[in-house]
This record gives structure tokens, C-alpha cells and sequence, in this order.
């Protein structure tokens, strides 16, 4: 199940199909990785405002050349700009946002959902591993909508959409759609909905890349 | 486009609605919001449970929401400032709810409420009749008793200037209670003297982030209260 | 006991005593009343930070003609200024600096003191009278020092320093130091002591008028 | 007169003891006070108990800390971060202790150890092994996790301007854990790019009230960690 020729969609096609979904006026926070590039993709006519938890409202991409500030970074500790009517604050301030519902919509990696909605991106449990959890427990518990951007299946091939979660929790019934790349996927009381399928892939073909039964659209 | 800004004070408080709870920001008249409350008895929601340091002054602002019988119940740290003629009579002949707290306490408990914490321990009034039929707990050999945090429908507060995304920046200690209250709202409406351009306001210096703020309307020449009290004005 | 003619400190004079204790660098707040004038009285050779709950550290006196701004007030609602070198906050961080035991010195009025160091302040009990305690209960649990600033007898005479509280307490053994216009007295674990006795009064004057048995310097 | 200013990062980390609890501040290298770090190594103190986001990146600042042998442990949310080598191979060797904590309840029980709440509720963990063998209450039909306040010996943070009061402001985001670290610590060292006058900060715009603040020294040109990472300098 290697993916040498791309099936589905790119990392920044995943990331573009996310955005789609992200209303006009919302307050969104991006995970590390695939998620932080979510911030390029606003949808024309829409205005987004981004968070991230190091203490930044009005996040935006990344700075042009000589522009560079290494104490303007995301959560990601990479580089970022700050758009016009930007506001800093401390790390308590930045969380009170988080966990007091504040944030419309957080955009997260994951090694694993259960398709009643637990979220495992933590930790694989395994015991001579460095444990390490940054943010992600506090934006599962206190973010209004919880989405996770991921690759469909593990380096190795195995599914990261299953039945229960095998790794620890993030944060337990908390995802509510999910971008592969091979599918828009939501999380419904009855398991897993496929909503919509990547250019050139079918039904089966993610079905078969999944833990548990999928829910046709 | 975002923009929070909206055309009028009758706008601003249309949609509270009979038994809301809503957080006024204010310490006496620093900070309050006299325009917004002064809409707020126009537009006659009644049953309201409000949370203000104090209880106003003379017979305009807090104290003729109060006089207008709008308020069942006020949480509040102090209700008889100088000047405070409205709601003490209405107490004490049994007509409006008290609820007593400590000042610090009734920060945090908002401060809480917008920062999604339930609940908290203090040793603020631990030995007191303010902490009579709560939990107390012993930590590390200290007693403090579990507060709870304090969540509101609308918070009206009083701002320097704001832009249209609901950046805020306050006048000196008008800013009290009003950016926690801006948290802890689930509609907060701002009245501002100034209205500036996404941009010009320094993002180091914004006290109250956008997020927490809703609806934005600008009133340039806000009255105050201490000039309407002593020319003996009664509102509406 | 009415004290028409002055016997011992007036208001002033106790606000001047009280800031003779405070060291340099000391950060103080100061309750409503007589300890409103202990700001006017720091000692030739130090500096004091005053501390006002509704949001400033920094305070300085009252404003000259036309330099009022009635939104620069302190806790007692009177116009104030602001020292070069204040800071503006909110009252949650505020608060945070009193309950957090930030504050060196907090002088207070007293409706009783007991030998005990118990504070009542706030209320008589009276079930008819309006209960208010703004943020005396937040300042007693977390300042360093408590100190008082009161008459030493109500209007009606009676004594305010007594053996125990009578009125519902502020807060419980908090009180170390009192200055009345007739002494200055400590509490310790054998009751009150006087440390000094103002002017033209005897330990046996200030004896009558207290509610307990007073302890000689 | 009140002068925080002090002469030298020597003297301002002499008093830090062996088993002193030691906040530092930064997220990642924003923030993080190189200088005060590195001196800190040179006065020898060891078997502190050191908390910080990360547990610092290549051989110099806080990882040089560690390597040296001066940490007992990390308290911590991400000790694993790129250029992350130090802690990793310690820990796995079972050298350093970790009490790992989620960022938010991370920052929230720093600001609570300043704020005096020994301990408050929050939803952040529950129903995850971080939240195994803690107290579970049950607050208006949701499950929250007790958290404890955090407080320390000492803060070692940075930011870009100081007065003799120990008012401080930030730049950008490396002001992250340093407002709340300074609220909790004992005593609180700070390194800033530039001193300045009193009255020269605009007071509406302090982010760190000198109240919090015990110490100062300036360091006009500080390191930067990644700087030195990529040149691959080893402290001492």
C-alpha cells in the first residue's frame, strides 16, 4: 500500500480542502504539520483569523525574505507574520481562549480516530518512547469544532480510522470530520460518512484503507 | 470582510432578551457603559440578573436600569456607594436579590467563567459568614473555600477605541471589570469614544483581543455619570 | 467619652504615623477612609508603590485643578494620579496581585479588632443593613501585613479593639499592627500591646477605652 | 529610590540554590533568556526542578542545563521538539525526571500559583492517562480534572524593555510563559534588550507589572538559540 505515485489528494490539497470549510469570521487554530498550511488557503471573499496558542491572534503564512523575526513563530516554533489588527498576550491569556470555547475551529494531525470520535495524536503508548503533548489535550477539550487533517494510512500502511483507538487519547468523542487523502470524512452517531471522495478514488478504495465500516455519502 | 462595528445603541441591545444575565463593566462610573444601559431600559428586557462591582449612582446608568425594575437579582461586590439611593431602598423592602461577593472573588469567578474553568479554591472569606455553605478544603495546610466561575448571555462594556475586528484598548481604571466580562459573555457589545483602522492600533498593546468581542458601536462624547447625578438627572 | 476637644492623633497625624512603618520599596494598598491619606505622608529618602484593587499600581495623590480625569479614580472612587513609571490592569490581575500575596502592606478600617488579630469591617450583622464588602475579604487573605487605621472608640464611645469580635469578621487572626488616634498597638500571642502613645496620653486613658486588657510597651 | 537594575548575570543568578524550583521562560528560542541560562550553568547550582514548554534545542541554553547535569526535572508540555537531543537521550536513560503537562493547564496552574488559587477544575486531560490518579468532579454534567497551582523559587525570563520598577514589555511572541512565570516565582530575574526610564513605558501598555519583578539586568545583544545551534556550539 506505498504511495510512490500520488493517489488522492497532495499535503497541500488536504490542507486546501480543509479551508473550504472554514466560514467567513471564524477563529481558527492549526496543528503542526499538515494543518499549519491551512493558512494559505483562505477561500476568496472569506476572512479567517488565525491562533496559535503561543500567543498570537492574527496569524498569517510565512514572512517574505528579510522579513524574518525569531520571536514571531507559530506553534510549530516556525516563522509567521502578524496581519494588520493582530493582538499578542501571555500563554495563560492565549489558553483562557482555548478552553473557554472561545475558538470556532481547530485543525489537527493524528495517528489515530476512533469512529466514535476519540482522538489519539500524542502518543503511541509505548512505554521507552519520550512522552509529549503540547497543546493538543487543551484544544480537544476546549475548542467549539475539532478537525483532523491526516494521511488516510501510516507510513507503514495500517489505518488510522478504526473502530477504537489502540493509542492513548488525546481527548475522548471529539473529532467531528476529518480530511484524508483520499477522502472528506465525518464523524456521525452511526461511524464513520464518507462525504465526499478525493479525484480518482472510490468508495473501495478507502473503505479497504479503514479500520472499521464507512457510511457511503 | 470582518466587521463588528454595528449602526446604533438600540441595535446593540436588541436581542437581549426577560431574564438574561448580563455582566455591565464599570467600577462606579469609570468604565460604565451609560449609553448602552440607557438602550438597554429602552428596549425594556425585564427579569435580568446583572453583575457590576457596585449598584450605580443617583438615578441614571446601573441605578435607573435598577429604579426601572429591570433588575430580579444583582451579583455585586459593593451595592451602597456613595450616591446609591436605588437599589438599597429596593433591598430592603425585599424587592431585588443580592448576591454578596467578595470583589476579588467576583473577578476571578469571571475570569474563570470566560477562561473555561469551572470552579476554584481562594482563601478569600474562609472563616467568614461569606463562606458559609460552601466547600472548604484543606491545600497544603491552608483552608479555602470552592468558588464557582461565573458565565454571562451579554456583557456591555466601555472602551478608548476599538477596531473592527473588536481589538480594545481601555482609558486608564475604566478598564476594570470589562475585559474579563469580555471573556466570560456569550454576546459581548462594546461601546467605544473611537473607532480606528484594523491596523492602527499596536497588537502589543490591545487588552482585549477581538475574539471576545461581538458587536461594536462608537459613541464618541459618552455621558458621565458623576455630571448627570449632580445635575440631578433621572433617566429615561 | 465624646472627644470634642482633641485628645491624641488626628486623622491626619494616624495616616502619618502609619507611613513611618512602611520601608522603602514597599508595595502598599490602602483601604478607604484614613488610610486614603497615608499616600501623601512617605517618609524624606523612600519610595512607596501604592496599589489600587481597580486597577493600578502606582498610584499618586489626588490631581491638581485640571488634571482630573474622572476614569483615573481609586478603590474609594476619588480622583487620583498616576506615577511615572504605573501600570493599568484589569481587575482579575489585579486581584491576582492581592490573593497571590504580591502586596507587601495593606492598611485598613476596622468596625472591630479582636486580641486575636480577627478583623470585622464590613458589617454590623444588623439583618437590615445593606451588606457590602467589596474587596476588604480578598486583601485581609492575601496581603503579607494587615494593618488598621481607626478611631479608637466608635461615635457612641464604645470600644473597637476588644477581646472578640462581636460583628461578622473580614477575616480570622489577620490584623498585626493598629494605629488609633490615642496609641499605636501591636497584636502579639498575649493580646494587644502598646508600642507608643500619641501625644499628652497615658497607657490608663487608652486602658478605659478598650474593650480588653492592654499589655505595656 | 527603587532600582531593580543589577550588574551582572552572575549576580543575578548567585542566589539560585541546589534543589531550587526554577521557571524559565520561552517557547522554543522566543523568549527564551540565553544569557541568564548560561550563567546559571557557570554558578553550578544543580538537582533543580525546572519548568519550561520544552526542554531546549541543541547543546546550548536550557538543553546545556540538562546536559550538564543541573536538572533533577522537567516539568514540561513538549520535551521533544527538532534539535531536541538532550533530554531524549537522558530520559531514556532514565538520568532526568519528566512530570509532563499539557501546555494549557501548563500555563493556567503557573498563573494560579501567582494568582494564590492552590488548585481549580478543568476539562483539559479527562479521560485521558494524564488525568490518571487525579481527583475527577463532576460540574454541571461535565468531568473535570483538579490541577494544582504551580509556584517557583525563581523565574529566569527575557523581554525587550525594562524600568527601574521592573516594568516590563515583550516582543511579538516571545512574551508566551514570562507575564505568568514572573507571577509565580519568588523571585524573578529578568534580561532585557533595553532599559529605559520610568515613565517612559506607557502605562496602559505594561504587559509585566514591577510588582512581579525582582531583578534586571541588560543584555542589549542576546544569543539566539537557533544562531547557535546551527553553528554547533557546545556551552559551556
Amino acid at each position: 500500500m506505498s504511495e510512490v505515485e500520488q493517489i488522492g489528494w497532495n499535503r497541500e490539497q488536504m490542507a486546501e480542502r480543509a479551508a473550504q470549510d472554514i466560514p467567513n469570521g471564524a477563529y481558527v487554530n492549526l496543528g503542526i504539520g499538515i494543518p499549519e498550511k491551512v493558512v494559505r488557503y483562505v477561500p476568496a471573499g472569506r476572512e479567517v483569523i488565525y491562533h496559535t496558542e503561543n500567543g498570537l491572534l492574527g496569524m498569517g503564512d510565512a514572512p517574505e525574505a528579510g522579513q524574518e523575526d525569531p520571536e514571531l513563530i507559530n506553534a510549530g516554533k516556525k516563522l509567521v507574520t502578524a496581519i494588520a489588527g493582530a493582538a499578542y498576550f501571555h500563554h495563560a491569556d492565549s489558553f483562557s481562549m482555548i478552553r473557554g470555547g472561545h475558538i470556532d475551529i481547530c485543525v489537527l494531525g493524528a495517528m489515530q480516530v476512533g469512529e466514535n470520535g476519540d482522538l489519539a495524536n500524542w502518543s503511541t503508548g509505548n512505554p521507552d518512547a519520550i512522552p509529549a503533548v503540547g497543546g493538543a489535550m487543551d484544544l480537544v477539550a476546549g475548542v467549539k469544532t475539532i478537525r483532523v487533517i491526516t494521511q488516510h494510512v501510516t507510513n507503514k500502511g495500517y489505518p488510522k480510522l478504526v473502530s477504537a483507538c489502540t493509542f492513548p487519547l488525546t481527548g475522548a468523542g471529539v473529532v467531528s470530520r476529518i480530511y484524508t487523502d483520499l477522502a472528506v470524512i465525518d464523524v456521525t452517531p452511526e461511524g464513520f460518512k464518507v462525504v465526499e471522495l478525493a479525484p480518482g478514488v472510490d468508495f473501495e478504495y478507502v473503505q479497504e484503507r479503514t479500520g472499521c465500516d464507512l457510511i457511503a455519502a | 470582510m470582518i466587521n463588528k462595528q454595528i449602526s446604533s445603541v438600540e441595535e446593540a441591545v436588541a436581542n437581549i432578551h426577560d431574564g438574561a444575565t448580563v455582566m455591565i463593566g464599570g467600577f462606579g462610573e469609570a468604565g460604565s457603559p451609560i449609553e448602552l444601559i440607557h438602550a438597554l431600559i429602552d428596549q425594556g428586557a425585564k427579569n435580568l440578573t446583572v453583575v457590576n462591582n457596585n449598584t450605580g449612582s443617583g438615578h441614571v446608568g446601573l441605578a435607573a436600569l435598577i429604579e426601572n425594575r429591570r433588575v430580579a437579582k444583582m451579583i455585586c461586590s459593593f451595592p451602597k456607594s456613595a450616591n446609591s439611593l436605588v437599589f438599597p431602598d429596593l433591598y430592603t423592602k425585599g424587592e431585588i436579590e443580592l448576591e454578596l461577593v467578595p470583589q476579588g472573588t467576583l473577578a476571578e469567578r469571571i475570569r474563570a467563567g470566560g477562561a473555561g474553568v469551572p470552579a476554584f479554591y481562594t482563601a478569600t472569606s474562609v472563616g467568614t459568614p461569606l463562606a458559609e455553605g460552601k466547600e472548604v478544603r484543606n491545600i497544603k495546610g491552608r483552608d479555602y473555600v470552592l468558588e464557582y466561575g461565573l458565565t454571562a448571555d451579554f456583557a456591555l462594556i466601555k472602551c478608548l477605541k476599538a477596531d473592527r475586528y473588536g481589538n480594545l484598548i481601555y482609558n486608564k481604571t475604566a478598564r476594570n471589570f470589562a475585559p474579563v466580562m469580555a471573556m466570560a459573555a456569550d454576546v459581548t457589545i462594546v461601546q467605544t469614544k473611537e473607532f480606528v483602522q484594523a491596523g492602527d492600533l499596536d497588537p502589543e498593546i490591545v487588552a482585549t483581543p477581538g475574539i471576545f468581542v461581538d458587536q461594536i458601536i462608537t459613541v464618541a462624547d459618552p455621558l458621565l455619570e458623576s455630571v448627570l447625578v449632580n445635575a440631578g438627572e433621572v433617566y429615561p
